[in-house]
């Protein structure tokens, strides 16, 4: 693992957490936008597993993640303080696939954390997506609004109405659709969500890549454990091969 | 270091071996290996097998549960296309076999006396496998016949896994007579995490980690002082303290497995921490 | 809440008993037994034993690893002065017997059948003793002819404590067709902590605590499907999860140990969490 | 466990470190001097047991421990930050014997930890002591020197001679006792120095109180783990016969 100090980490909404890490630029040059790494969460082995953050954005010297606190391991991360000391890994995983033509990212609540990278627009074999669409319940759990806003249109959708459209992402895209065509989304966010999507994308023939996840040991390929059923039998592995996979490659049981 | 010792022919300058299943097959890059004596394959079977359906993994307290199901490419394909791969790594390579049957076993010994590796580790240990697997292990008769094979059609070295569930003591004795080389001590201890509540779904798998180091470790104490074999210890080795206390115990060597996992970058630090404690011990003299 | 559950007459309305050895012997206030259904005491033998000498304890990784060696004051001094306390305390009393042999076993259940306590544990699985303790668990048949003795002489809850390091299952059988009531699964695991390198000294011991629930937990799921008698499961409870856990993998009530050594305000807690879990998962309805 | 708040938490010389906790006056009422917390230094389950620290001084709604970093626990324990949340429990153990006649409290190095509550005197049935000797390696060692100062006689010595008598608290007692005749002397510190001190302690016929430690799991009495021999057979525990143990009643090779 690679030693990294909390520059900060604070609440952005309600268990949402941002927290910004010091690393090497000569590392941080090997980043690509759709890699993640794994944070050690604990200085004992329990909880034993370090947790994978996809990169949210990258800055000079350092690097920021957005995570939400979903149970031990990030509930342990939110009590960081900057100039605490912790471990990392990565860039670990495929960045996302270079998309030649108009492309739109869509984000299910934390699921907005893997394109902050990407929109920063800082490499440039990666082009920029068209449009963010960008659903939560609520209003309040639309972070990093301002942050997109300045990079690209951002579309949002509320579940209860409270900003942007009332309803999903998924009513997001099939508007979208239904107006313009494009080359490819690119998704990430809860699997009934990437579920929606992938309907969508095949109803509409429109190639949608899925951000996806699972429990992983090592995140380098070794331990084979983070399996994804392919639509053609056997499994990929999430951590090598992904997280980021072309929807009619895999089994869409896998989002059930 | 003056670290040496040898099993049988086998030499090695570190205590170190990478265990079965928790390097990959060569694919992806590994840190380290110049700190290592040798490096276990993944279980390789007779024909390929797919591994079980999702979920395999689940976290326990200090420990991690896997359901991998053995998934590997067959030892056709192994021996074409991952084997050259492995054997560029460096280090000398030793093949963890998996067969449902005496036959099957002896079939990939005999594949691998004419190849191009070290030994072979028979794995009559893995608890996620419906046939073969921990179930040789109900019977010491089972495990000597078995060995006394493949012993036949094997001439490097002979390596026999473990598991920790099993009758250990008979078994290991089964294999001494049998003519193995070394065991290895031991496998992953047959675990359970329940995945969910409602609905109710659990994991049948095994627990490695370090959860199990004093469990492993009293094994190889025990097992050191009744069988002549050497023994390679494999449980839950996170530090160089570890090994030191795995040696001092009556191990030969040991392997690094789950460490691996959480650290990629883990094998130098273990390393380094051993030569540290053993000099600082003064074995060495 | 409404849960209840019954083993022969032994009514529970709590899920969670106290386990042997975890508690004392009532010399100290517990806080939250109007939770528990029952306190199993400490190991009680013929003649008083005087326990190990130190280091008795070692710390794991998530766990615990002790060996008390059986420290107690003897049959008759527990029936005139410990006993009365205990009783005093609350709950149901349920005796944990230990013997060198079928006739020391006989002679305690024979002490208390007319003693004013609900049941025994036989112990045949403490692996911290020379003699007796886990060495029963050896032998189904000796387990056999022990539980067919001891259930002539005593007439109430007849518990046996099983040792997750024996064929637990044959174990688990012998019991079952000499007439026990329920078994515990599982005592601690045999286990061994390097307590100093220079001199080299060990500790062996018992592992208890949330390392081995993943391990009990499996055994509990499978023993469940496998033997009809009630399976009282011990090892690592250490939240109301947990107890939840083990009653969906087949128990009938669970044993709190390590947990209120490190917590001695820890019963309320975790009877709490099980209430909340028990009711939103509508087990009670 | 209780729940507590870090007030403080800082180091006091190279690895000793002083940790103020807050506390319930109608708690604290309970505390005696020569008791003992035992706090949980992990939020997981690695370490497993809460470790035993001597209370070393009461103030207001809050209490203060002196602990030395030595392992992991007391590592983790280095690393808490005012605000952060703490379990603990106690009092435990038995308090300081209550001496009647003039009597001399000695330490070596953290073992002076547990005489802080004491010589506060904020306890009427506890009589002050005449004196404290204290000794450590050097003088950057010797912590609370201002705080005992104020209270009562102290006397020290070091290793290296950097302050005081060039030499161990054996030597001062030594002295002490050739000037002087006590009651009682009350001894915490390393193995090597309680046993010089119970020798002298028996040349001089005068009755020294041992303050021991052993690993502890419960220390609440429950488990049986913390053996201390008895001179007359048996054990005693620990936790609850102890800390504090007249030097006559236990088997010395506790010692070695
Ligand atoms: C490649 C990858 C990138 C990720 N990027 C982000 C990110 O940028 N921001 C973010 O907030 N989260 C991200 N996650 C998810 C994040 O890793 C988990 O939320 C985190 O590991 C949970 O740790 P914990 O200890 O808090 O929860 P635990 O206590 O381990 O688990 C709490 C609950 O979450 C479930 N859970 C645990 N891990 C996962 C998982 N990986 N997938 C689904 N459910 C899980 C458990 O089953 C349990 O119900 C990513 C996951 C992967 C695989
Ligand atoms: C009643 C009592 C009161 C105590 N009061 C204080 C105090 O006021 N201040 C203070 O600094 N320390 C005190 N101690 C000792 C303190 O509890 C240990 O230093 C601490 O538990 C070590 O924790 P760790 O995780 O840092 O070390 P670990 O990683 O657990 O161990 C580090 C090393 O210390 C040894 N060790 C661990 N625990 C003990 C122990 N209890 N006794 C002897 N050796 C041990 C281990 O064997 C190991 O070699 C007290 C101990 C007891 C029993
Ligand atoms: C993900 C994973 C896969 C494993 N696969 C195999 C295998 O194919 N064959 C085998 O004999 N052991 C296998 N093992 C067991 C390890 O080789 C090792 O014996 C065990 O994990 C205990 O060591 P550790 O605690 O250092 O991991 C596997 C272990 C893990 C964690
Ligand atoms: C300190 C200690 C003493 C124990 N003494 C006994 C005993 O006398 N008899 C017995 O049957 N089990 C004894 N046990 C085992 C416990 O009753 C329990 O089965 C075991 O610790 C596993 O549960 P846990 O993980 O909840 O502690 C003891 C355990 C500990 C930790
Ligand atoms: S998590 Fe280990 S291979 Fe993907
Ligand atoms: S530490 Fe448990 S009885 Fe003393």
């Amino acid at each position: 693992m690679y030693k990294a100090r909390v520059l900060e980490n604070g609440e952005l909404t309600s268990s949402i957490y941002s927290l910004v890490l010091s690393a090497e630029d000569s590392l941080l040059a090997n980043f690509l936008p759709g890699q993640f790494v794994k944070i050690k969460v604990s200085s004992g082995y329990d909880p034993l597993l370090p947790r994978p953050f996809t990169v949210h954005a990258i800055y000079d010297s350092a690097f920021e993640i957005l995570y939400q606190v979903v149970g031990r391991g990030t509930k342990a991360m939110s009590r960081l303080k900057p100039g605490d000391e912790v471990e990392f890994f990565g860039p670990l995983g495929k960045p996302f696939p270079r998309i030649e033509g108009s492309y739109l990212v869509s984000a299910g609540g934390v699921g907005v954390a893997g394109f902050g990278y990407l929109c920063q627009g800082l490499k440039p074999e990666f082009s920029l997506p068209a449009k963010l669409l960008y659903g939560a319940r609520t209003s309040a759990q639309l972070v990093k609004l301002d942050f997109f806003s300045t990079l690209l249109p951002v579309e949002v959708a509320t579940d209860d109405g409270s900003l942007g459209l009332k309803g999903t992402v998924a009513d997001l895209l099939l508007a979208e659709l239904n107006k313009q065509s494009y080359q490819a989304i690119l998704a990430c966010g809860p699997k009934p969500m990437l579920k929606a999507l992938a309907e969508l994308g095949r109803t509409y023939g429109v190639k949608i890549f899925l951000v996806l996840e699972t429990l992983l040991a090592c995140g380098t390929g070794y331990c084979l454990g983070c399996a994804v059923p392919s639509r053609r039998g056997g499994y990929f592995k999430l951590c090598v091969d992904g997280p980021t996979f072309d929807a009619e490659e895999i089994d869409l049981e896998f989002l059930r | 270091m003056n670290f040496y010792v040898k099993i049988g022919d086998f030499e090695l300058r570190s205590p170190l071996l990478l265990a079965s299943g928790t390097w990959g097959l060569g694919e992806k890059e590994i840190s380290g290996l110049e700190y290592i004596s040798a490096l276990i394959t993944k279980g390789v079977s007779k024909d390929p097998m797919p591994g079980n359906p999702p979920p395999r993994l689940a976290e326990a307290p200090c420990g991690l549960i896997n359901s991998i199901g053995l998934e590997n490419p067959g030892v056709e394909t192994f021996l074409k296309e991952y084997l050259p791969r492995i054997k560029k790594l460096g280090p000398k390579v030793i093949v963890n076999l998996h067969g449902e049957s005496i036959e099957d076993f002896c079939y990939l010994a005999e594949r691998f006396e004419n190849a191009d590796v070290s030994g072979i580790e028979l794995n009559i240990s893995c608890p996620n496998v419906r046939k073969g697997g921990i179930h040789f292990s109900e019977s010491a008769k089972d495990v000597f016949e078995l060995v006394n094979e493949v012993r036949k059609r094997f001439s490097k070295l002979l390596i026999v896994k473990l598991s920790p569930r099993s009758n250990v003591f008979d078994i290991a004795f089964a294999c001494e007579e049998a003519g193995a080389d070394a065991l290895t001590v031991a496998n992953t201890y047959p675990a359970l995490a329940v995945v969910s509540l409602k609905p109710f779904k659990v994991l049948l798998g095994g627990l490695s980690g370090p959860a199990i180091k004093p469990l492993t470790l009293r094994l190889v104490y025990e097992l050191s002082q009744k069988v002549k074999l050497p023994i390679i210890a494999s449980g839950g080795v996170m530090t160089g303290r570890d090994v030191v206390e795995y040696l001092a115990c009556g191990a030969t060597a040991v392997q690094v497995g789950t460490a691996l996992l959480i650290d990629p970058l883990g094998i130098k630090k273990i390393y380094k921490e051993f030569e540290e404690l053993y000099q600082e011990l003064e074995w060495g003299s």
